[in-house]
Formats: structure tokens, sequence, C-alpha cells
């Protein structure tokens, strides 16, 4: 039997070069990866799995756009096996990288609306490639508002470059905390405080929204309250990855896999995927 | 780059998970590359006392059953940067523990009859109740090939995996004849795999030496014992050999079907 | 260190003597230039085996007590099976005799070459440990790595593992070998009789301490074959007496400076292991090879040395090779049967199971109530009938050298421990017999 | 499609020629019962077997096998098995073959598995009819996986005198030729070969599921107190996805080996069953009961993968799970209820 498919998905990883490491806050860090032979070709919100040999691998949203260097950015919070020792990575250290995967943000369906990001801590990373896409091609795309969340100010991912996206990308932020010592000048309280002070076009804006589940939950009820249409919402989730390919099973929920048909779904979808958003 | 220190510690035990390691045999020269061992009285001599040994590393092996094992662990627990609970013993109590249940005076009376007062024991613990425990070795004793792999995973400076499937689905990897179709019984249903069904796989039923997989089916398990004519008793004795000390009361209980 | 001779009023303490198993410490205690006391301390936690015991179904004895001592756990299996057999008139088939018997003598064979290599060739070569001794004779090394995987590989194949075997039950085996299986076994016997051979000549050119001293030997035997499975018990002044009579032979006792019982013989400390059995068994009944190698090593001249203990394990090691080649050969012509291990009364019984383990003779005796339960049990070990023994060699041998440098005087104390090859974890558990006053 | 016929005494030359050529797995007795082994000796196969323990999945899916190997000091990268011989499956019963198409259909799907595929490119299989149902628990003349359906080179129904031979594939043609072992039937072959094939179709006849809307209904009882039920009677050992032909789920580990010189990716069978298949980093767990992951298991095989691959239901009933199980769960009884409940079997309704 040897009906035979080209080769595509390969567990072999290529070998990419960290040029640049910098720490963002005490638990992440930001690299700056370059493979040998090619562009990694890929499209804001989609992911690598990225390895050390003999310590594993773990699937990480690309943090930049294309449109930026011929490299791209990684954050990566640091929780476990993959993600420490690869905090112990330096400039000049070498990373493994398969992919990437997944199918991204919705940029065609963005396009001439008003974009709405909701970032909740780690999701301002895989955003931030959104973001940067957009301050790039600015003028194919209408009113953009980013909201920001945190645990506290020293947790805020990027704050370097908030000042850069609103004032060249014409980008409107918002960041919150939830609690913070003196000296912070912006909000205090859970990001979905946020919502109802924006304003919003319901049939006009896209949303996409990346943080943990328990945000999802409450950020959902807000925007429906300001009856944004299900089929306008976006949401990235994240699941065990084991192959990156749609045949290991960990990231299934309900019928569909994440590293396919994710890791941004359409909240429309979502409803009749019972195990995504509980 | 510096070599992992480890070191071998035993309390009360047989000393067979410290045998383990060396009959790793033709990968023990291997392993030596990768980690220097500081202390293994078993099969060294060193310079220095039994327990001033700096670790990276500290495998221990045996349960606390005595004052002395207590604090013993309680310096190899400060002198050590990780502990390893190393077999069954010092994860469980292992059969140390069956102890336990005859009471410390019965059972020093039995063996020692009138001389019991010079004999020191208290309650056998694991170790993890008098120390913190980073990582577990599980098994009575422990498997040589998880063992080589903790080994390298340390060297390498990550968390060794740990799996919890129940023994049930590594049995049907090895594609042995379940114990229950032959007639007996067994307890792998519920207990902690890892060891590749070595007792199924050569005819035997678990007994538990790996203690309870996560979020065990006990009423369904009492219900697959009492069918093949166990009764309670002989279901207290099946757990208790490893398990004694080890398994919560409420679990226990729906497990041997005590009220 | 301390390297001037033991001064006139000293203790002489060696904590947690290293390279044995189990934790003993040894104490001289020295006034006025003379050896007042010598003493072997155990301080290994107890275990209370024979309180464990109590309550437990027969059958599932052997699988407890191989926990007793992982160096030997299959020496304690086979004499806890044993016991409950004997207790029940079980009467093993002869292919469950030949494989039980493979698996014990496998275990002596891989015991004997952890201790000659890793134990004791290290003081030969005068290196701390075996690590060491790997990299400055890394051939030495691989060869025991090679014997020791060689009879570990055995028990795997027939009882799944060597620490705590899997299929060893009372009645039988819960899993018979594949002859293709068996014929690995012989198919790299030919390897490892290649090297017991260097391992003959090596120990050869090993000098052992020479110190003599008289004592009774106790060891399991038969007529016709060098005894490790089976037998009566004989020393070297008694004839034969039944094993269940064992404790009409040997006395123990608790003692204050140890967790473990002493043992005596009428009142007299007694040694058993290799040597007693090379004693009792006579080198007429070992393989001619092991003969030659016994001559080789002189193993004649050092019957009253205690230090000819090392030089007995090589010849049984030996003979052990020749005997597994020759059980496995035996177990292939019968035609493996697949028999299923035997049903155990649920009724009272009483029984002893002896066998020869490494170290000597090994005694588990149980008592069964009407349920067919444990209700009392006794379990002698042989370190635990060295013990006496060791402690007298010393207070012999410590006079004889006490004009050397005390570094000295304290690594051949430590020697001496090491070459009965003391299972001191095995040896602390208790036992429920006659104390002496 | 050629038909052959193959006289009875030249099986084990067949098995000889090919154990040559592949690694070959065929059926052989172990302990009473029979597994998928790699063949030593042609003559160990048995060609009389009820079902196996493990399906032939693992001869295209080891239970764990090294995906991708590096040497640390050189840098270099090993690709694993370079030299092995494609594996080849003989005799193998209709719910397997079943199953192996479903394998190769998840595996295959773009993106295509590499490794899966390097492993298995230029793979054998020989299929072998069943004339009656192996086991009690066997269903799959309910699946309607009692036939072949064409993933084969080479299927083997038995009759008179040896086996009537479909040959599908160009390799299967290029074998039959070859070899020399086989006959061109005689008239009364093919008739008697018409009336074995339908004396099959009558056996296997009796269907207790509703193919054409089983997918479809299951997740409408997705909320259901069954679920609760069920769980009361499974372990969450994972048994069950372990002797399914076409459950998949792998998991993936690196793993350091001989002295950390070489750093292995390593994969080796998960389980949907098991408590830690969907845990993540920082402890969320998407499954964390019981019910939900035999819920998933039940939907995966009626209905999820069903959909995903144009299927009426992806378990080829093989009666392995409900075998081995030892709270005797059976996707069977759980489609028919589910059936029952939605009013649309070919039972009652409800
Ligand atoms: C699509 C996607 C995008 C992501 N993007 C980012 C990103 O941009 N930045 C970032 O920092 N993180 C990101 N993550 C999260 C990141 O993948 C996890 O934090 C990561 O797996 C950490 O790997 P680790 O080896 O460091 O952690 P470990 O905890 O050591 O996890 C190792 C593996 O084991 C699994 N595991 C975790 N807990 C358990 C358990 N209790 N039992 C068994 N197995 C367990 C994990 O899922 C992982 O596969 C993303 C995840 C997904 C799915
Ligand atoms: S866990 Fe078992 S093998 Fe390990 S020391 Fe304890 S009794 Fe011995
Ligand atoms: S359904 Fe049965 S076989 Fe599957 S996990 Fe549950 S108990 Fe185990
Ligand atoms: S689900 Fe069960 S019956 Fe169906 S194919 Fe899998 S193992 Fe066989």
């Amino acid at each position: 039997m040897s009906d035979a498919p080209p080769d595509q998905g390969d567990y072999r990883p290529e070998i990419a070069t960290a040029t640049e490491v910098r720490p963002l806050t005490a638990t992440e860090r930001l690299f700056h990866l370059i493979l040998p032979h090619r562009a990694l070709g890929h499209l804001p919100g989609q992911f690598v799995q990225v390895s050390l040999p003999g310590i594993g691998e773990a699937p990480i949203s690309v943090s930049s756009s294309f449109t930026r260097t011929s490299g791209f950015d990684l954050c990566i919070r640091r929780t476990g096996n993959v993600s420490e020792a690869l905090h112990r990575v330096k400039a000049g250290g070498r990373v493994g990288i398969r992919g990437p995967f997944g199918c991204g943000a919705p940029l065609e369906k963005c396009m001439g609306q008003d974009v709405l990001m909701i970032a909740g801590g780690l999701g301002l990373a895989p955003l931030r490639s959104l973001v940067q896409y957009i301050c790039d091609y600015r003028d194919r795309f209408k009113k953009v508002t980013l909201l920001i969340g945190a645990r506290t100010p020293e947790t805020l991912l990027f704050a370097d470059e908030y000042n850069a996206w609103r004032n060249e990308g014409k980008i409107n932020i918002e960041a919150t905390v939830d609690t913070a010592k003196k000296g912070w000048t912006g909000s205090v309280g859970l990001i979905t405080n946020l919502i109802p002070q924006i304003e919003i076009w319901p049939t006009s804006t896209v949303v996409v929204a990346c943080g943990p589940p328990i945000m999802y939950r409450f950020v959902m009820r807000k925007l429906q309250q300001r009856h944004i249409p299900d089929d306008r919402i976006y949401l990235s989730l994240e699941r065990r990855m084991k192959c990156g390919m749609g045949k290991c099973g960990h990231c299934q929920i309900n019928d569909v896999y994440v590293c396919l048909d994710g890791p941004v779904f359409r909240y429309d979808r979502l409803a009749a995927l019972p195990e995504a958003v509980s | 780059m510096n070599k992992l220190r480890v070191a071998f510690y035993s309390l009360t035990s047989c000393e067979g998970c410290q045998l383990a390691f060396l009959e790793c045999e033709d990968r023990l020269l291997d392993i030596l590359q990768q980690v220097e061992i500081v202390r293994f009285r078993e099969a060294s001599s060193y310079e220095g006392g039994e327990l001033d040994a700096d670790a990276d590393v500290a495998f221990v092996e045996g349960s606390v059953s005595t004052a002395h094992d207590e604090s013993a662990v309680r310096t190899i627990r400060m002198r050590s940067r990780r502990v390893v609970a190393f077999g069954a013993c010092a994860d469980l109590g292992g059969v140390n523990a069956i102890k336990n249940r005859q009471g410390n005076e019965a059972a020093k009376e039995r063996v020692y009859g009138p001389y019991s007062s010079w004999i020191h024991t208290s309650d056998v613990r694991p170790v993890s109740a008098v120390v913190p425990v980073d990582f577990t070795l599980h098994g009575c004793p422990v498997d040589k090939d998880e063992l080589v792999r903790y080994l390298y995973a340390l060297a390498v400076g990550r968390k060794p995996a740990d799996p919890t499937a129940p023994v049930c689905f590594e049995c049907k990897l090895r594609e042995n004849i379940c114990l229950f179709h032959k007639g007996g019984t067994c307890m792998g249903p519920v207990v902690r795999g890892g060891c590749r069904a070595i007792c199924p796989a050569y005819g035997a039923g678990c007994d538990g030496c790996r203690g309870l997989a996560p979020d065990p089916n006990v009423a369904l398990m009492r219900t697959l014992l009492r069918e093949k004519g166990l009764n309670s008793e002989a279901i207290r004795r099946r757990v208790d050999l490893f398990n004694a000390s080890a398994v919560p009361e409420d679990l226990r209980r729906e497990l041997t079907g005590y009220a | 260190m301390h390297d001037h001779p033991l001064g006139a009023d000293r203790t002489m303490t060696i904590e947690h003597v290293a390279r044995v198993e189990g934790h003993g410490n040894i104490v001289v205690n020295i006034r006025e230039g003379v050896v007042e006391e010598v003493r072997l301390e155990i301080v290994e936690s107890p275990r209370f085996f024979e309180s464990m015991l109590v309550g437990q179904d027969a059958p599932a004895a052997p699988e407890l007590t191989s926990r007793i001592c992982g160096i030997c756990s299959v020496g304690h299996t086979t004499a806890s099976i044993r016991a409950v057999e004997t207790a029940y008139g079980i009467e093993p088939s002869a292919q469950t005799i030949l494989l039980r018997q493979i698996m014990l003598h496998a275990e002596i064979l891989q015991s004997h070459i952890l201790h000659l290599y890793f134990l004791v060739a290290p003081d030969a070569f005068s290196a701390p440990s075996v690590i060491p001794l790997a990299e400055k004779n890394g051939e030495v090394v691989q060869r025991a790595l090679r014997l020791k995987k060689f009879a570990n590989r055995i028990m795997a194949v027939i009882g799944g593992r060597h620490i705590h075997p899997v299929s060893m039950k009372v009645g039988g085996f819960t899993r018979i070998p594949a002859e293709g299986e068996l014929r690995e076994i012989l198919k790299a016997a030919p390897a490892a009789d290649a090297d017991i051979d260097e391992t003959v000549k090596l120990f050869e050119g090993i000098r052992f301490p020479d110190f003599k001293r008289d004592t009774e030997y106790l060891a399991l035997r038969q007529a016709d074959r060098y005894s490790f499975y089976g037998g009566r018990i004989e020393s070297s002044k008694l004839g034969p007496v039944d094993p269940d009579q064992y404790l009409s032979l040997i006395k123990e006792s608790v003692v204050r400076h140890s967790t473990a019982k002493h043992a005596h013989f009428h009142h007299k400390p007694f040694a058993v292991g290799a040597l007693a059995r090379y004693n009792l068994n006579g080198r007429e009944t070992l393989s001619p090879r092991a003969r030659r190698a016994a001559a080789a090593l002189d193993l004649e001249q050092m019957k009253d040395n205690p230090f000819g203990n090392n030089a007995a394990q090589v010849v049984e090691c030996v003979h052990l090779l020749d005997e597994i080649a020759d059980s496995v050969r035996s177990v292939i012509s019968l035609g493996l049967k697949d028999e299923k291990p035997a049903r155990v009364p649920e009724t009272s019984g009483h029984g002893v199971g002896a066998v020869e383990v490494p170290r000597g003779t090994l005694y588990h005796e149980y008592e069964m109530d009407g349920l067919g339960h444990i209700a009392h049990a006794n379990c002698v070990i042989p370190t635990g009938q060295n013990l006496a023994r060791i402690e007298q060699d010393l207070r012999e041998m410590v006079p004889q050298i006490l004009d050397r440098p005390e570094s000295e005087v304290r690594l051949q104390c430590e020697m001496l421990l090491r070459a009965y090859d003391p299972c001191i974890s095995c040896s602390t558990h208790m036992l429920n017999v006659e104390f002496r006053k | 499609m050629k038909e052959k016929f193959l006289p009875g005494e030249r099986v084990e030359d067949l098995a000889e020629y090919l154990s040559q050529r592949y690694r070959l797995w065929a059926p052989a007795a172990k302990e009473g019962a029979f597994v998928f082994a790699q063949v030593v000796d042609a003559g160990d196969i048995s060609m009389d077997y009820s079902t196996t323990l493990l399906p032939p999945k693992h001869a295209f899916l080891p239970t764990a096998e090294i995906l991708a190997s590096v040497d640390l000091q050189t840098g270099e990268a090993d690709s694993v098995r370079p030299d092995d011989p494609p594996p080849a499956i003989f005799g193998v019963h209709p719910c397997d073959l079943n199953g192996l198409a479903r394998l190769d259909q998840a595996m295959r799907e773009p993106p295509a598995d590499a490794a899966y595929h390097r492993a298995n490119a230029g793979a054998f299989i020989v299929g072998l009819a069943c004339l009656k149902k192996c086991r009690p628990e066997a269903f799959c003349d309910s699946t309607e996986t009692f036939r072949p359906n064409g993933h084969f080179d080479l299927h083997l129904t038995p009759m008179e005198g040896g086996f009537w031979t479909s040959v599908q594939s160009d390799a299967g043609r290029a074998l039959a030729d070859d070899t020399g072992l086989f006959e061109v039937p005689t008239d009364r072959q093919r008739a008697e070969y018409e009336h074995v094939r339908r004396g099959i179709e009558t056996t296997f006849a009796g269907r207790r599921l509703n193919l054409k809307t089983l997918a479809a209904d299951l997740p409408k009882i997705y909320p259901h107190r069954m679920w609760e039920k069920l769980a009361e009677r499974c372990f969450s050992c994972g048994a069950c996805t372990a002797v399914c032909p076409t459950c998949v789920c792998f998991d993936v580990r690196d793993e350091m080996s001989d002295g950390c010189r070489t750093a292995n990716r390593c994969r080796s069978w998960d389980s949907c069953l098991l408590k830690d298949f969907a845990v993540v980093a920082g402890g969320e767990n998407f499954r964390g009961r019981r019910a939900e992951r035999i819920r998933h298991r039940m939907m995966r095989q009626g209905s999820y993968l069903a959909r995903r691959f144009g299927l009426p239901v992806f378990c080829v009933g093989c009666g392995r799970c409900p075998h081995v199980c030892l709270g005797k769960i059976s996707p069977l009884d759980v489609f028919e209820q589910c059936q029952k409940e939605v009013g649309s079997g070919v039972g009652r309704a409800a």
C-alpha cells in the first residue's frame, strides 16, 4: 500500500539561532530567532514548536510580524521544562523550530473594519504580531483599539513599545492592572471594566482576544452586552500539543484540532464546541 | 560541563533500589560520565561522614521508621538541592508500613519479646511526610530504565517525566492476557504504571507497589475483586502490602468495603 | 588521619562501614595497650518482618519476605516458598525445581560477582571504590558488569527480574520461560565462561591477609552434589540434622549494641557462607573446572582463614556457571510444560524452608492458623549467624596487628568484615527464639 | 481487480517470500491467545486465529519508537531506521483492514505525518476474510466492516483447497506474478467463491445501528446523564484505546540516551482516557472528569473522526475494547442507546 503524499509535517526541527535575548519581566523573555535557510513565513496568530535537544518541545506563538524582519520573535514565560531551559539560552544560542502551525488571526476579516484587540497577560505575546502587522499596513484598517490587562505594572509586556504603537501606529491603547503600588497612573481593575468605556460599532468591529480561559468567560459577557455579533469575535485557545499536525489528539476540542483549525477560533464556531470555553 | 553531584542514601529498606542502580550494568559507565556519585555506601568508600556531602540530587531510599532516620533525612534535605523519593518505601512507606497497622508495641513484643524496650521504632512514614520531596521514583524496586531516564533528565536540567497511566494501559501494550480473564485478580486498573506491567507480564497480578493512580475508581475495583471471591479482609491485605499507610482513609474504606 | 599505632587507652570507631550492605559500625576499645572490647554495632533500623508476616496469607509470604533484602531476594523468596511447601506437603515438579535452582544459582553468582569486584577488589587494588577502579582498570570493571548482567539476564528471563522476582510462587511459576529464551542463556554462556576464567586469574594474584582461627562451620549438605537448594544441616563436628531442627542447633540472642541478633552453635560462634559450604561439601562435589580453580587459589590452605571466604566465592562462581548451564540444558531436554503454581490449602500447618544463599544458610519458619494465615514466623538470616563470629574474629585479630599504624588496623578490620559479605539490612529483623540471659 | 487462487499448502511459501522482502508481521499464538508478531518462522503463523490482542496497528505505528535523534557531539541528526525494509502484514481480518485504512487516513491527512510515512512507504498488506464472527463482543456487522473495503494488496478468502485471492494493487499484482505460487482460478472455484462470499453477507447481516445517522446523532446526546453512569464503570485506564485499531493518540517526548551524547525524540502510544491527557502547563485540565473523557472517546469513534474523514463510523467493530474493558463498556451499546434516545435506531424508537 503506497499512495505517497508529500512529506509535510516532520518531527525533525530546523536549528535556529537566537540573535538577541532580552528579559521583558521577571518571568518573560523575548527571543529573536533566525532560521538558516528561510524566513519563517508565518501569519499573525500562528505558532511554532520550539525545542531543545533532550529537554522537550513547546508550542509558542510568534510575537512579531513577518513584515518586520527576516527573523521572528518569541516571547516565552518561564513555566516548566522547555521554557526554563530556553531561559538559559543566551544570544548566539541555538534552538529547534518546527512550523509555523495553525491558521492564525483573521486578517481578511479585519480589513476595512474597526479592530478591537483584547490581551490578558501573556495574551499580548501573540497579539503583538497582529499589532505590528496593523502598524505596518495601517491604512487597511479603520479604528484600532488594544486593551491590555496584567496583574501588576511590572508584569505588563512590551510596555516600552506602547508609545510607538500609539503614535506611529495610531492605535488606541488602554492598559489596566489588577493591583498597583504608588506611581502607576493608568487604570486599576479587571480588563473587563475597560470594555464598557470604549466606543464600539458592533457591526463594523472585529474583536480578537487572547488570554486565559477565565478571562474569556467574563470578556464574552461584556462583548455580548455591547451587542457584538458572535461571528465577529475571535478567541485564541491554548491546549496541550505534541505534534502540531492534527495527529496526536492532545489539542482536540470536540471535533476540531487547535493546531490545525486554530489556535484562533471564531466565537460562533466555538458555540458548537462545548469543551472550548466552559 | 559540571557533573551532576548525586548521592544515594538509605533509610529503613532492603537496599534493593540502590542495587537497581548497580544493575544498570552496561549503562553504568555512561552514566558515570554525566554524574559524580558523592555518596553510595553500599558500593564505595569516601572521605567524610555518612551524611555530610553537598549533592545536587539525593536519592533517598527507604522509609522513615526511627528517630535516626528522621534526623538523617532532615540533614539530607538541608544538604541537597533536590530530593528524590527513591522506591516504594520512600514513596509510600512500602511494606514497612504494614507494621503501622499492627501497632509498634505489638510488633516489638512479637519480635523482641522481653527485650522490646531496647528497640526503638516509630510509625513508618514516607520521606515526604518528613521533608519536602522534589521528585519520586516509584516501584518496589524501581525500574532500571526509568532510573536511567531520571538521571539523564536531571543531568540536563529538566524535570523527569512521571507517568501516571494505570498499569492496565502498559499491560495492553505488552499484549499480556488480563489476569481477570485468566481467573486471577489484579490491582492494575487503579495502580499507577510506569513498571511496564512487569508483574502481569510474568503472570502475577499487580499488588500496587507504585501507589494509586490519579482519580482511581476504587468502587469498581472493589466490585471486581468481590466478584472474584475476595472478601474485605483479603482486599485489605492486598492493599496493605505496599500501601498500608499510603491510601487515604476514605478511599481505603471504599476499596476494602469496610464501614 | 590516624597514622600512628593505637595508643595505650583508645577507642577506635569505624562508623558506617562502607562497601557492605546495610549500616554497621566497628568499635574497638583498648585499655593499657590491650584490646578490652570489640563490638560490631548494627545500627540499621529494625524491620519487623516476623511481625508483619503475622496475619498474611501463606502464599503471600514469599512476595513480602523478598523485601527483607534486595541483594538476596531470590534467596528469601525461595526459602519462604519452601517453608510454605513443607508446611502443606506440596511437592514441586522437576521443572519447577530446576527453574528455581537456576534462579537461586544465578543470584548467588551475581551476588558473589558484585561482592568480589565491587567490594573486595578495591581493597586489593588500593582504590576507595569501584568507580576510580573503573578509571584505572576499565576492563576489570567491564568484566564484572558483563558477568553480573549475564546472571541478571537469567533471572529476568525466568523470574521477571532479579530484585524481587515476580513469577516464583509457592508450588511453581506463574510464567514458564519460552525455550528460545533459555537457549539465549546457553548462547551467552561461553562469553561468561571466558570472563570467569579471567576472574580466577585476577584473584590468584591477590594476597589475602594471613589470619587463622579455629571455628565451627555450618551448611546444608546433600550426598551427591555441592548443595545450595535442599539438603540437611551439617557442621564440621556433627552429623546431618533435618532443617526443621535448626532451632536445636542455632541459638539466637538479643544483644544490646545491635538491632540484629547474634547466633551461637553450642554456645560458640560459628560461620556460614561460601567457605563453610566449601569446607563441608568438599572439593570432590565441585565441577572439574571449579576444582581446578580451588587448586589455583590454594583454597585448601585457607580453610581456617576468614579471608578465604573470598576465594571460596570465586570457586563457587565457577561452579555455579557450570551448574546453571547444566540445569538449563536439563530443563530444555525435559520439554517445557505449561505448569501452573499449585493451590495452597487454607488450613493450619507448620514448615521450615532452608536454602543456601550467597552469605550462608537461610531459614524461614512459618506456622499457619486454621484459615491458612500466618500466626507465627521466624527467619534466621546468614549474616545474623555470622555476626558473633565476626566479633570473635576481630577480638582475635586486632591484638595480632595492634603494632601497625591505625589506618592499617582500621582497613584490615573493615576488610575482615567485608570478607563475610555481611548483608546487614537483611539481618536486622528479629526473631522469636530463646533469649540468652 | 485481478483474481487468483492460492493452493492451501502454499500459504507458508507466500509468507516466506514476504518475510525475505519485508519486515513481516503475522498472527501467531501467545499463551492461548493470538498476537501479530514479527515472523521468524513461517511455520509459526496461525491462519486460523480469532482476534489478536493488539490489532496490527503496531506494525505501522510502534508502541514506542524514536522519531528523530541527534548526536550532540557532532550535531548530526540521524535519520532513524534508514535501511529497514518496509513492513508487511499477513492475514489481516476485515475489521483490522478497515482499521489500518483509518489509521492511514488519519496519519496521512495533510499535513501528513512524515515519520509514519517514511517508515511505511511501500508497505504490503495481505487480508484474510472472516467466514463467521470471531467472538461474541465483535460487531463488525453493525459497523459494516466485515468487508475488506479495498485497503490491501492481496486478500485471501478461505475455501475448499486453498484461498481465493483478490489482487488489489500494482504491488500485489507484481508479487502474484513473481512468486509463481498462484493459479488461475477455474470456473468451479469462481462459483464456489461466489457462494462463500454470499455466505459471508448472510452471516453478517444483522445490524444494530443506523449508520446513516449515527455520526449526527451522537452530538445530540452530548449533555446526557448516561455519561456519568458510564463513568462509574470506567477505570480511565486507557486499555480500550490501546487495543483499538483506530485510536491513534500519541505522546512525543525528548529524552537523552547513552550518557547524554544522543538526544532522541520519542513517540509512544497515549490515550485520551488517561487523566492527564489534556493537562496544559499551569495545571488546567480540559477533560479532568472521567465522564468527559469516556464521552470524548465515544464521540471520536462514533462521530468526530467519522465526520472528519467522511465515514459513517470510525470504530470498526472488532470487539476488542468491550473484551478488555473490565467495566464491560461497549461502543455498540453506547451507540445503540444513543440512537434509542434520539429515536433513529434500527430497533425501536425511544
Ligand atoms: C498555541 C499556543 C501558543 C502558545 N504561545 C505561548 C507564548 O507565546 N509564550 C509562552 O510563554 N507560552 C505559550 N504557550 C504556552 C506554552 O506552550 C506552555 O507554557 C508550554 O507548554 C510550557 O512548556 P514547558 O515545557 O516549559 O512546560 P512543562 O510544564 O514542563 O510542560 C511540558 C509538557 O508537559 C505538559 N504538561 C503540563 N503539565 C503537565 C502535567 N501535570 N502532567 C503531564 N504533562 C503536563 C505541557 O502541556 C507540555 O506539553 C502557548 C501554547 C499554545 C498551545
Ligand atoms: S522500595 Fe522495595 S526494593 Fe526499594 S528499598 Fe524498599 S523494599 Fe527495597
Ligand atoms: S472504558 Fe474500560 S478499558 Fe477504557 S478506560 Fe474505561 S475501564 Fe479502561
Ligand atoms: S472502538 Fe472498540 S470495537 Fe471499535 S474498533 Fe476500537 S477497539 Fe474495536
